[in-house]
């Protein structure tokens, strides 16, 4: 059984569609990457989804119901958005960011323990736990932003460019961390990105999305295969994981 | 947004906004004068309903209540007043375009008690280019009774506040010739049309004046004020404020334990609204002056005019306080406008000029030996006035009524 | 559309709405030409206003003062030193242009808030400072101009000439801010209001911009400001309480901040509306100009301007064709 | 002299207890809801009223306060739910003017039903004075100052050590991303309004009984309750009442002892300081940057 499904779906501001009908779907555990060029519809669809953008028409279905309005309600139920540009809680401290992270958490013990993960997991939020989000460089951002989400034990976890203004090596940094994240085995993955091999390092399949209309699909081996598809729809080749 | 399309949206909505304005003009009878007929008398006026001097827009309340209860007996002569009122937020500009607007549009016969020096002074030109008689103005700013070149059409409807100065600056000499004085005024015309007479006063009494602060009515409290004039050592403290400063004036002066004699602008004379909020006890010998009855005076309880304003603002105006001064100064100008309305010879505007400058007349609401009197060279009515003093819950009139000459 | 032809129209429109707003002049009394005449007081300041908060992004609460000091610099240079209005006018304008550049250099430094509340504090001052400076404002009791004296030749009464002035000189201040704001400066403008950083990668001197933002909108608050003094014919430091400067922000809002001739509307809003509420009940006046603020905040956010135009956009599609990108 | 001095410093402070307390206020719903609230001391003013008409109908004070702040966090929540949100989404500017609209409307509406005349507030701390040395104060400036002082460690508490705080803050600070985390920031709000309302109407009863009730309590203080939370930093409460005292201390030993400002022009005296403070530390005295990374 899918984890999420979309189907039919389309969305966009005001009276203009972003996205047209578009369906996909993600199995539990899995990662899915979604692919495409500037202003394709990607982060529309990850907005989409995590309710900050309320589809015109369509079905988004998580864990076989329809998902509730609210942005919160839906993070309550497990899904865990990191935006475009990281979405650093200015004014708190890091330590604050990812007590934000865990607000749908009820376990004290538990919200601990996974503070001391994500202090494990990236050293340097430990170091300056407690200065404000806003000093933290960019990379360190994204890696707060990764471990905000993760806070929430998230069932899905949707990622908007997590690359995007990051040096070559931090890049790798961060995706190490998160196909990490996926080995460990406990979340599905919509990772949204422009170079589809950063992508492909971790997501096992894609969508290829083109002007807002799903205009291709398979797994990595397929899309290895066909490298016309990469060529035409998504233009660049990005960084080397 | 396209410039070209807005541009005409602009224009369509202002030539419709130019066009809301053109109003009907009003037909005018056989009278020479517009806003006069057999049976009506348009009256104009200009209260701060609201903005910071909103507290004054109760003075309305008296004239509409009295006006109301003419009109109920019948009228003038049968002519009823109508009294259009506008509100002008204690802004002159906005008097300059009421008072346009009540003599253009609304084509009024007079134009009655507006409030505020400054709002009064910005108006006289254009009543005296259009010759509007401009009566019983809510202000006692002597200007507009010495120049009488410059505002041949206005008079004021309230004692000078050169006045009040002058009684307030010969009680201190005669009481306290040696007193050292100090003085807090309201940093507006308001405030500095009573400190600048008593200075003179003072000046022409030989009073010794050791301290003067202003405190601007935009600002919360008078305490750093009332603590400075503590500290210059004054036996005398005049108040020059409207009531909730002066009343945070008088509880500041107990707190520091500083007990001079006080003496107190009538306008804020009240018992209900100074006295009893600052504290009784703080508040016992305060000097003031007084013109009108007071209706909040259990004293007076049985005078019948204060009966029939109490009952009046009680039929017409239904939740206003009848104890606020304010109130009984409204209608008591309305009282002195009926009588200057009655004694007109003719039904012209020039005629109830001569009729309100050539007056000796007695008003109920005002307190008995203060006449109205005016004459071609005399434009200030109201010349006498008691002083008070604050005893127990009330206030208490102290001899006979003393008659000033304003310096 | 070609090239030419825009800028033709917008001139031949523009030249239609003036020659519209004057031939008023010949019909209306004294009152309403006074009440149009301060309307187009409040615009040429609201207009300057949009200039530092629509254009380059800026808040200001300053513009009260400025207007204020417009008002006491063309009362004083026509009371004191005798000056015809015309040139009184030019030279208050230079004087809060000055006093605006001033005015301007915390925003070098502030943002936000705390540059709302800085400036906030200039509007502040205008009442002490005028009670003060007694000597040359007249104190609390006033400032009378007289009426001005109007040219025989023209044959107009002197609230007519006013008026004329009032309005060619609010469509002057219209179309300049206009031009500029699509000029070179202008783009400048908005490009240090979206991102002031990006702006100075582009070669924009900020500092420049900012300060120069002020002092044209103190131009245009001080010009509006002496003629609200002549069409009023006194001033008085109550006329320029700390909230005329809230009012003026109100009207850059209404009309669409960062639209110059929804300055137009905006000035129309502040000068009328209240009017109209107090009509309703004079007692009430407040409540419903604030509620009408709120209502048209909520539902014309970005100006009656723009939500025609919205709607127009809206009607087209619906009536022509359903455009399918 | 010096007894003076002593006697203006305590002045200073009096008034600064004033300012104190509606700049926490300020303070409270911008750390909550990232808006200056123009209408908030209005909004406390309205409320102070409401309290003062439950206690002439025969409630006693302390539950005619308790009733008037209750009522008070309604009033604020209501209004951040029907005027504010609904134009969050527009930007700052439309949610500041909407606040200045409601300004006006709660300004007028609180004399046109209890009239414009001013009243005695009854005193939570009686009308005693206290001596310090020759120096005397009322017994409810020092009360003012207590309170405040106490409900601003409550507020800062609540908002630092709690997890309801830190959601508030959180959405207030970057409401998208906390909503994606789970917090529900509209909620949040609604809540910042109500708070900062109550806080404000406690402040508007503790000042009361000083300043006199009318329409107008609010008017005079906002000012330099504004100047005093933007002194402090805005998002800080400690910032916000030390800014208060600051500024009530500045000002009065500037009017007694500066000729040229005096008491006329003392209201400037805020001002300046805070210019002088915001030109070397542009986001005040205990303001965070959230600017120094891009």
């Amino acid at each position: 059984m899918s984890l999420l499904r979309l189907e039919q779906l389309s969305s966009g501001y005001r009276n203009a569609d972003i996205l047209r009908n578009v369906s996909m779907e993600i199995g539990a555990h899995e990662c899915v990457a979604v692919l495409g060029a500037n202003g394709a519809g990607k982060t529309t669809l990850l907005r989409t989804i995590s309710g900050l953008l309320r589809p015109s028409r369509g079905v988004i279905e998580y864990r076989g119901s329809r998902l509730p309005e609210a942005p919160h309600r839906i993070a309550a139920l497990g899904v865990a958005h990191v935006p475009e540009g990281r979405g650093t809680i200015a004014g708190l401290t890091v330590e604050e960011n990812l007590r934000v992270g865990a607000y749908t958490q009820r376990s004290r013990t538990q919200v601990e323990a996974d503070l001391a993960q994500c202090y494990e997991r990236f050293p340097i939020l430990d170091e300056y736990r407690h200065r404000p989000a806003t000093y933290l460089s960019g990379g360190e951002q994204q890696m707060l932003a990764l471990s905000r989400a993760l806070m929430a034990r998230p069932t899905l976890l949707l990622l908007d460019e997590p690359s995007f203004g990051l040096a070559p090596k931090i890049v790798h940094l961060v995706y190490e961390a998160i196909r990490r994240v996926i080995a460990e085995g406990h979340l599905a993955v919509l990772l949204v990105e422009q170079s589809a091999e950063l992508a492909m390092s971790a997501a096992s399949r894609a969508y290829v999305l083109k002007h807002g209309e799903v205009v291709g699909a398979g797994s990595r081996e397929e899309l290895r295969g066909s490298p016309g598809l990469s060529d035409a729809y998504l233009g660049t080749t990005g960084y080397h994981a | 947004m396209n410039w070209r399309i807005s541009n005409i949206l602009a224009g369509a909505i202002a030539s419709v906004a130019l066009a809301l304005a053109h109003g009907p003009a009003a037909a005018q009878g056989s009278y020479k004068d517009p806003g006069i007929s057999d049976t009506q008398i348009k009256l104009g006026g200009s209260y701060p309903f609201s903005g910071p001097g909103s507290a004054y827009g109760a003075v309305h309340d008296g004239a509409k209540a009295y006006f109301d209860l003419v009109n109920s007996r019948g009228g003038i002569n049968g002519r009823k007043i109508e009294f259009t009122v506008l509100d002008d937020a204690y802004q002159p500009s906005k008097v300059v375009a009421n008072v346009r607007q009540l003599v253009e549009q609304d084509k009024v016969f007079a134009l009655f008690n507006i409030g505020g020096t400054a709002h009064n002074l910005a108006v006289a030109d254009y009543v005296l280019r259009n010759k509007i008689p401009h009566l019983y103005l809510n202000t006692g700013a002597i200007v507009f009774a010495k120049d009488r070149q410059k505002f041949p059409w206005t008079l004021i409807g309230i004692p000078a506040y050169a006045t009040e100065s002058a009684a307030f600056a010969a009680y201190i000499k005669q009481e306290r010739p040696n007193a050292k004085v100090a003085v807090l005024y309201q940093n507006d015309p308001f405030g500095q049309d009573l400190l600048q007479p008593f200075e003179r006063a003072a000046k022409h009494e030989n009073l010794r004046i050791v301290a003067i602060e202003p405190y601007n009515a935009s600002e919360p409290s008078v305490d750093s004020q009332i603590s400075k004039l503590a500290r210059s050592g004054a036996d005398v403290f005049v108040s020059f404020t409207i009531p909730k400063f002066a009343a945070q004036a008088i509880r500041k002066a107990a707190e520091l334990n500083w007990k001079p004699m006080q003496l107190l602008t009538s306008v804020s004379a009240s018992a209900d609204l100074v006295l009893k909020p600052a504290g009784l006890a703080a508040s016992q010998g305060i000097i003031s002056t007084a013109f009108l009855k007071d209706p909040s005076d259990p004293a007076s309880a049985n005078d019948p005019a204060v009966k029939e304003y109490t009952a009046a603002l009680k039929q017409f105006v239904p939740n206003a306080n009848p104890a606020d001064p304010l109130r009984a100064r409204g209608y008591a100008l309305a009282q002195v406008m009926v009588k200057a309305l009655e004694g007109m010879k003719a039904p012209t505007r020039e005629g109830l000029m001569q009729s309100a400058m050539s007056m000796d007349a007695e008003v109920p609401m005002l307190l008995p030996g203060i006449r109205i009197q005016t004459s071609p060279t005399d434009a200030l009515p109201m010349k006498a006035l008691y002083m008070e003093r604050f005893e127990g819950e009330r206030w208490v009139i102290m001899g006979k009524p003393l008659s000033p000459s304003p310096q | 559309m070609m090239n030419v032809r825009p800028d033709a129209l917008r001139w031949l429109l523009t030249a239609a709405l003036t020659a519209m707003a004057l031939s008023g002049a010949a019909g209306l009394g004294s009152f309403y030409l006074g009440q149009i005449t301060v309307a187009a007081a409040y615009c040429i300041a609201i207009v300057g206003l949009n200039i530092v908060v629509g254009v380059t992004g800026q808040v200001s609460l300053a513009q009260g003062a400025f207007f204020a000091i417009g008002a006491y610099a063309t009362a004083i240079l026509r009371v004191r030193y005798g000056l015809s209005f015309p040139v009184a006018l030019l030279a208050t304008g230079v004087v809060t242009s000055l006093i605006g550049f001033v005015a301007g250099l915390p925003a070098l430094r502030l943002r936000g808030h705390y540059l709302a509340i800085v400036t906030l504090g200039l509007s502040v001052a205008v009442v002490p400072v005028a009670n003060r400076w007694s000597s040359l404002t007249g104190g609390g009791a006033g400032l009378n101009l007289g009426q001005v004296r109007v040219p025989p030749w023209i044959g107009l009464s002197p609230e007519q000439y006013l008026y004329v002035w009032g309005v060619m000189l609010a469509a002057a201040a219209v179309v300049i801010a206009s031009r500029v704001a699509r000029s070179p400066l202008g783009i400048a403008m908005s490009a240090v209001r979206d991102n002031e950083i990006a702006a100075m990668g582009m070669g924009v001197d900020v500092r420049w911009v900012k300060t120069g933002a002020f002092a044209a909108s103190a131009f245009f608050g001080g010009v509006g400001g002496g003629v609200f003094a002549l069409s009023v014919g006194f001033v008085a430091p109550e006329n320029f309480l700390p909230t005329l400067s809230l009012l003026l922000l109100v009207g850059v809002v209404i009309g669409g901040s960062g639209s110059v001739p929804g300055s137009i509307l905006g000035a129309l809003f502040v000068q009328f509306v209240p009017d109209y509420a107090a009509a309703l009940d004079k007692h009430l006046a407040g409540v419903f100009f604030g509620a009408a603020i709120i209502v048209f905040i909520r539902f014309m956010p970005e100006g009656p301007l723009a939500a025609l135009a919205a709607l127009y956009s809206t009607g087209h599609r619906l009536f022509f064709k359903r455009r399918s990108t | 002299m010096l007894e003076g001095l002593l006697q203006v410093v305590i002045d200073g402070c009096a008034s600064g207890a004033i300012y104190a307390a509606v700049a926490l206020a300020l303070a409270l719903v911008y750390k909550s809801s990232g808006i200056v609230n123009f209408a908030q001391g209005e909004m406390g003013m309205f409320c102070t009223f409401i309290t003062w008409w439950l206690n002439q109908q025969g409630l006693g004070l302390a539950a005619a306060i308790a009733a008037g702040l209750a009522i008070a966090f309604l009033v604020g929540a209501m209004v951040e739910r029907l005027f504010i949100r609904p134009v969050a989404s527009y930007g700052e500017f439309p949610a500041v003017l909407t606040t200045l609209g409601l300004f006006l409307v709660f300004n007028e509406l609180a004399p046109w039903l209890w009239g414009p005349e001013n009243r005695a507030f009854p005193s939570l701390f009686g009308n005693g004075v206290l001596a310090i040395g020759a120096a005397r104060v009322s017994a409810e400036s020092v009360g003012i100052l207590v309170v405040m002082v106490a409900v601003g460690s409550l507020f800062f508490l609540v908002m630092h050590k709690t997890k309801l705080g830190l959601g508030m803050r959180a959405a207030a600070a970057n409401a998208t991303s906390s909503s994606l985390s789970g917090v529900p920031a509209p909620r949040m709000f609604m809540l910042g309004w109500g708070f900062a309302t109550a806080l404000a109407t406690l402040a508007g009863v503790l000042i009361a009984p000083r300043l006199f009730l009318d329409a107008s309590l609010m008017l005079g203080v906002i000012v330099y309750a504004l100047a005093a939370a933007a002194l402090g930093g805005f998002t800080s409460l400690a910032g916000a009442v030390v800014g208060g005292l600051v500024i009530g201390i500045v000002e009065t030993l500037a009017s007694n002892y500066v000729e040229f400002i005096g008491s006329d022009l003392k209201i400037l005296v805020p001002l300046t300081v805070l210019l002088v403070v915001l030109i070397f530390r542009p986001t005040g005295l205990f303001g965070k940057s959230a600017e120094r990374a891009v």
